[in-house]
């Protein structure tokens, strides 16, 4: 038994149908204690004040939003290589939760300028990679839409991604070229001295497990939307052979 | 030279139209596809042209020997009919585009734009496209729509000619081209629905 | 209830309203097709045993 | 493949000015640009750049949907795909056709256009420059852009909608090479990062087209 | 009449949302200007009505070639204009549908984009309004620049050429209002023509459009 | 209700291409236009639907009484088979699509998209329209191309009710429709090239 056996629609559909109510009960758990955590019970920075309460959005979602390219992009390639349609229909699923996941790093991020840098927006590199993020999304999501055939569109928006992925490295790279921005540097990364205040690290952190969680749910039941939203196109244009 | 066609199945939009259609030409032959409208001639023609890939069976032919004739004809509005030819004879890598000038009556026509053809003659000048390529295997869907008799008859000239030359046709229609050759009727090779399982065969 | 937010209140509280209303959104989108479309599958898989 | 080459180069003469009409549409964004803006010449001088990289761009953009598009609706792109030459090389020649109606032109016209636009005079070298070599990566990756939505009605805004997020590497490098020219600043690197996108996209994308077109032609 | 409104709506949304699409365009040309002219705020602040107004401008023009091609091609066009329905009354519903899916997002979505260039907060409200004034006279000229250019293979550009003359009016006007209303100056002269243009427009060109579309026909 | 043709000359790109055409079509009646490709059919009823001028000549008939189908459909690809009908049955102030889905055997493909239709069915959906327009003269340019036998069989049936309904047909076309009707051969009213005199006429 290999791994590739949860790509059987079949197999998936039990899978999932299985596991999915432990998903979203974790889902809420951690949301929930994170989020009231973060915004309830922590203390206001000195550099930020109560604004750092955003973090507990900010950072979950903008990295959600990077994540759910990339595994747009591993599915997408697994779809093109050994053509197994689940893998295809769970790209198409994550699209647009990964577009709300940008639109979400966004706007808070948006908001959180307008008191720290005084604007709303500013073209910094990391937002205006952000940007054009959202730009491949739509695209990615416009062309899906626009296809009948769902194997070609299956097959032509994997090209999309794989090619978008490489233009949106190269483009990071362009834009961190044209403009050194005003954005935060990492802060949680392993090195002690580096890492924001424990106070606010635990909830993020639980925070980011929370959206991890959210992504999957989401994840699988739109895939099982999808694969039902197929199996229903084979039924009719079955019938209507007959 | 020869196209063997075994237990083909093919599909439009992702639903199968067509299955278990088997069949051989040998050069010098011809053979008429027959079949109600929608019945997947035109389908049928796409894969055995390589546009689609097959759902199942197998097509053996010697490769790049199949010129394929569509329903539309793939003129440029704004070239001459002259030009037309001679692109295409350039792309099979042919020279000479006088035969299919004078074999479809196109001479007088050669420096017209296509764009100001009638719809016959578009046709013939479409027609005359498969002589440039040089392929053996014609494959033509309605080769003859909007041909008067006159030029039917051209046309069922040069067909007679490409396979006393060895070549070999394969054509969709529904009316008579005034040559004699075998007949197809693809009405039963319908692809059957089938019960649906399980939600893998949903993807068929 | 609700901590002291401070001069910054307005832009804390707008923050994570749109984002929750962006979150609940999806979910409940994602759920409601979710729900419509498997509806349509039994119809359509009751219509075809009914049919034989 | 020739062939097809200048096949294309005589519709696009033939069809009313295929060369024409992209270096047209650029003289009209740049003409555009100061009825918006206003006439202050300290400030067009500093957009110059950016605005001339962006003109060229959306001039290249206009004309995209149109590389695969004739040729799909009258049949061509089916019996093309069943000729003797690779549909690779097809992809490659449609954008060669491409580059030299629309980019190589207006190449040739920017220094004009940069008299409008009140250029740095210590710029115009690197416009030229900039443009040469990036308008051959906008066309080919307008190519593959093309080849995804050949066959679908209404293409041609998603197709900017696909392609303009891949354009933007290209037009950053491109604009800071003139950007930085116009400054006497070291442009070394946006040089070298723009020739090296090039000739990547031209090594590359012809597969991604072709595999794309033989999926939609299906 | 309203049927063929409904239906090229209709046939907007099916076709991979025709509403969107504009929208996209002017997205991204306002996203791109700040990668060719630079991140700087202040500059980004004085160029914003105009190139605002300009990527407004850009959008709407890009649709506009498909207003009547399509029905061209497919031979609907005949079938329309043998129909009992007055072709000016066509025209009127083709430009109407083709402002209800790109002027009126566009209009709709020109606040947001405000803030990607930093336009001053007091000119928002004049932003909208000017694109509220102005798009139907954008539409309704574009109408008629494709009516001129209906049936001509290639005929996009020529389409571009022909219509962005027409638009410099409308542009001038509609970019004033906005940059005055963001230095606080009085707008009533421009948002008074900007109103004139778009009455005089709908009121007039229907009927050039029309005759254009017959001769085209013969 | 009649249409009556006096002297008529129609051009094609500016050149003339028939000239004293004349006939008289009466309700009840349907009218075959015979003549090689290229004669100028489809420029004469192009000029009869009034999608151009004539170059001479009358054609007198009431007005808003003719329904023209073309070589092309008017099809919008994205729509389906009910939606492409009604849009058209909205615009020619009729209602009712029922009888045109019926007539010709569309019932089973209302709810598909055009672009997924074959070519016959495309262009069952394009005659059916004729049905919809609620117009006594019909005046068609090749309508059974693509059409096998069975539909050109309903296609017969649509146009003789049609006429016994008092309505009127103007057809032009190659093969046999398979119902009985006066001819025209247009073939003799060809252009003959006149001298060229003077430099007005060469205007004309
Ligand atoms: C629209 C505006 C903004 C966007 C698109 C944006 C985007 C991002 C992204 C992509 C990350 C990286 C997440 C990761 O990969 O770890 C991030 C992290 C972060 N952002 Fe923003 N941001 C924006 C505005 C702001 C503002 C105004 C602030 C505060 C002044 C801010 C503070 C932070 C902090 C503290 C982090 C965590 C850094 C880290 O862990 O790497 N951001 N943001
Ligand atoms: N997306 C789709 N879904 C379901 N059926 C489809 C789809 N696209 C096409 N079809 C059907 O596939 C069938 C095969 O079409 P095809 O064009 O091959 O027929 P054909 O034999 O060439 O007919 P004709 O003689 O009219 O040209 C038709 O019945 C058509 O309606
Ligand atoms: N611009 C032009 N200059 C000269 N001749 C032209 C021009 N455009 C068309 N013609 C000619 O006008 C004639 C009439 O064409 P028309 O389409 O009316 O023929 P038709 O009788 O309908 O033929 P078919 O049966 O092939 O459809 C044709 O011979 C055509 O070649
Ligand atoms: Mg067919
Ligand atoms: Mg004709």
């Amino acid at each position: 038994m290999s791994l590739w056996e949860y790509a059987n629609p079949q197999k998936f559909m039990q899978t999932s149908a299985a596991v999915l109510p432990l998903v979203w009960g974790l889902t809420v758990l951690s949301l929930a204690v994170g989020l009231v955590w973060g915004f309830f019970l922590t203390p206001e920075a000195v550099n930020f004040g109560s604004t750092v309460k955003i973090i507990y959005l900010h950072v979950p979602s903008a990295m959600m939003a990077i994540n759910a390219w990339v595994m747009m992009l591993v599915t997408s390639l697994i779809w093109l290589v050994r053509r197994h349609h689940v893998s295809a229909l769970a790209a198409r699923a994550a699209a647009p939760v990964g577009l709300t996941m940008t639109l979400i790093a966004l706007v808070t991020g948006a908001i959180w300028g307008e008191p720290m840098w005084g604007t709303y927006w500013a073209w910094d590199p990391r937002l205006t990679a952000f940007l054009i993020l959202f730009l491949f999304y739509l695209g990615y999501i416009a062309l899906w839409e626009a296809i009948e055939n769902p194997d070609a569109a299956a097959d032509l928006t994997s090209v999309l991604c794989i090619v978008g992925s490489v233009f949106a490295l190269l483009s990071r790279y362009a834009v961190n070229f044209w403009n050194q921005g005003l954005h935060q540097g990492a802060t949680l990364s392993l090195d002690k001295e580096e890492n924001i205040a424990n106070v606010y690290w635990l909830p993020l952190l639980i925070c980011l497990a929370g959206f991890v969680l959210l992504f999957i749910a989401l994840v699988l039941v739109r895939t099982r939307t999808e694969i039902r939203a197929r199996r229903i196109k084979a039924l009719v244009a079955r019938e209507r052979m007959a | 030279m020869e196209l063997t066609v075994q237990d083909l199945a093919c599909a439009r939009g992702g639903v199968p139209v067509l299955e278990g259609v088997g069949f051989t030409l040998r050069g010098g032959r011809a053979l008429l596809l027959r079949g109600p409208n929608g019945i997947g001639k035109t389908t049928l023609l796409r894969t055995l042209a390589g546009l689609q890939p097959p759902l199942a069976g197998r097509i053996s032919a010697p490769p790049e020997t199949m010129a394929y004739a569509a329903h539309a004809d793939g003129l440029k509005a704004t070239l001459t009919v002259e030009e037309n030819l001679r692109f295409w004879a350039r792309v099979f890598g042919t020279r000479g585009i006088d035969r299919a000038l004078d074999e479809f009556a196109l001479r007088d026509l050669a420096q017209r734009q296509a764009q100001n053809l009638s719809a016959g003659q578009k046709r013939r000048l479409g027609l005359a496209r498969l002589l440039v390529t040089g392929r053996p295997i014609w494959v033509l869907d309605e080769p003859t729509v909007s041909l008067d008799t006159a030029s039917v008859a051209l046309f069922g000239q040069a067909v007679a000619r490409h396979l006393r030359g060895g070549g070999a046709a394969l054509i969709a229609t529904h009316i008579h081209l005034g040559f004699e050759a075998e007949e197809l009727d693809v009405t039963p090779f319908k692809a059957k629905p089938r019960a649906l399982g399980h939600f893998d065969e949903a993807f068929a | 209830m609700i901590p002291d937010l401070g001069k910054y209140a307005s832009a804390v509280l707008s923050s994570y309203a749109i984002s929750l209303v962006l979150l609940a959104g999806l979910i409940a989108l994602s759920l409601w097709r979710g729900a419509k479309i498997r509806r349509q599958l039994e119809e359509v898989e009751s219509r075809r045993k009914s049919d034989g | 493949m020739i062939a097809l080459l200048s096949r294309d180069l005589a519709l696009a003469i033939r069809a009313g000015g295929g060369f024409g009409l992209g270096l047209a549409f650029f003289l009209i964004v740049v003409v555009l640009v100061p009825f918006g803006v206003g006439p202050e010449s300290t400030i067009l001088s500093v957009i110059a750049p950016g605005i001339l990289w962006v003109g060229a761009l959306l001039a290249c953009l206009l004309s995209l949907d149109r590389i695969f598009a004739l040729d799909y609706e009258d049949g061509s792109l089916d019996l093309l795909a069943t000729a003797p030459i690779p549909l690779e090389g097809v992809v490659a020649m449609k954008a060669a056709a491409h580059w030299v109606t629309t980019g190589l032109p207006l190449t040739l016209a920017a220094p004009g256009l940069g008299l409008l636009m009140n250029l740095e005079p210590a710029a115009y070298g690197w416009l030229v420059l900039s443009l040469a070599l990036g308008t051959p990566a906008l066309s080919m990756i307008g190519t593959f852009g093309a080849a995804l939505t050949v066959g679908l009605k209404r293409g041609g805004l998603l197709l900017s909608l696909l392609v303009l997020p891949l354009y933007v590497p290209t037009l950053i490098f491109g604009a800071e090479t003139v950007g930085r020219g116009a400054d006497g600043l070291a442009t070394t690197t946006p040089v070298l990062m723009l020739a090296g996108i090039t000739l990547a996209t031209l090594a590359l994308l012809p597969f991604a087209a072709a595999a794309a077109i033989r999926i939609n032609l299906r």
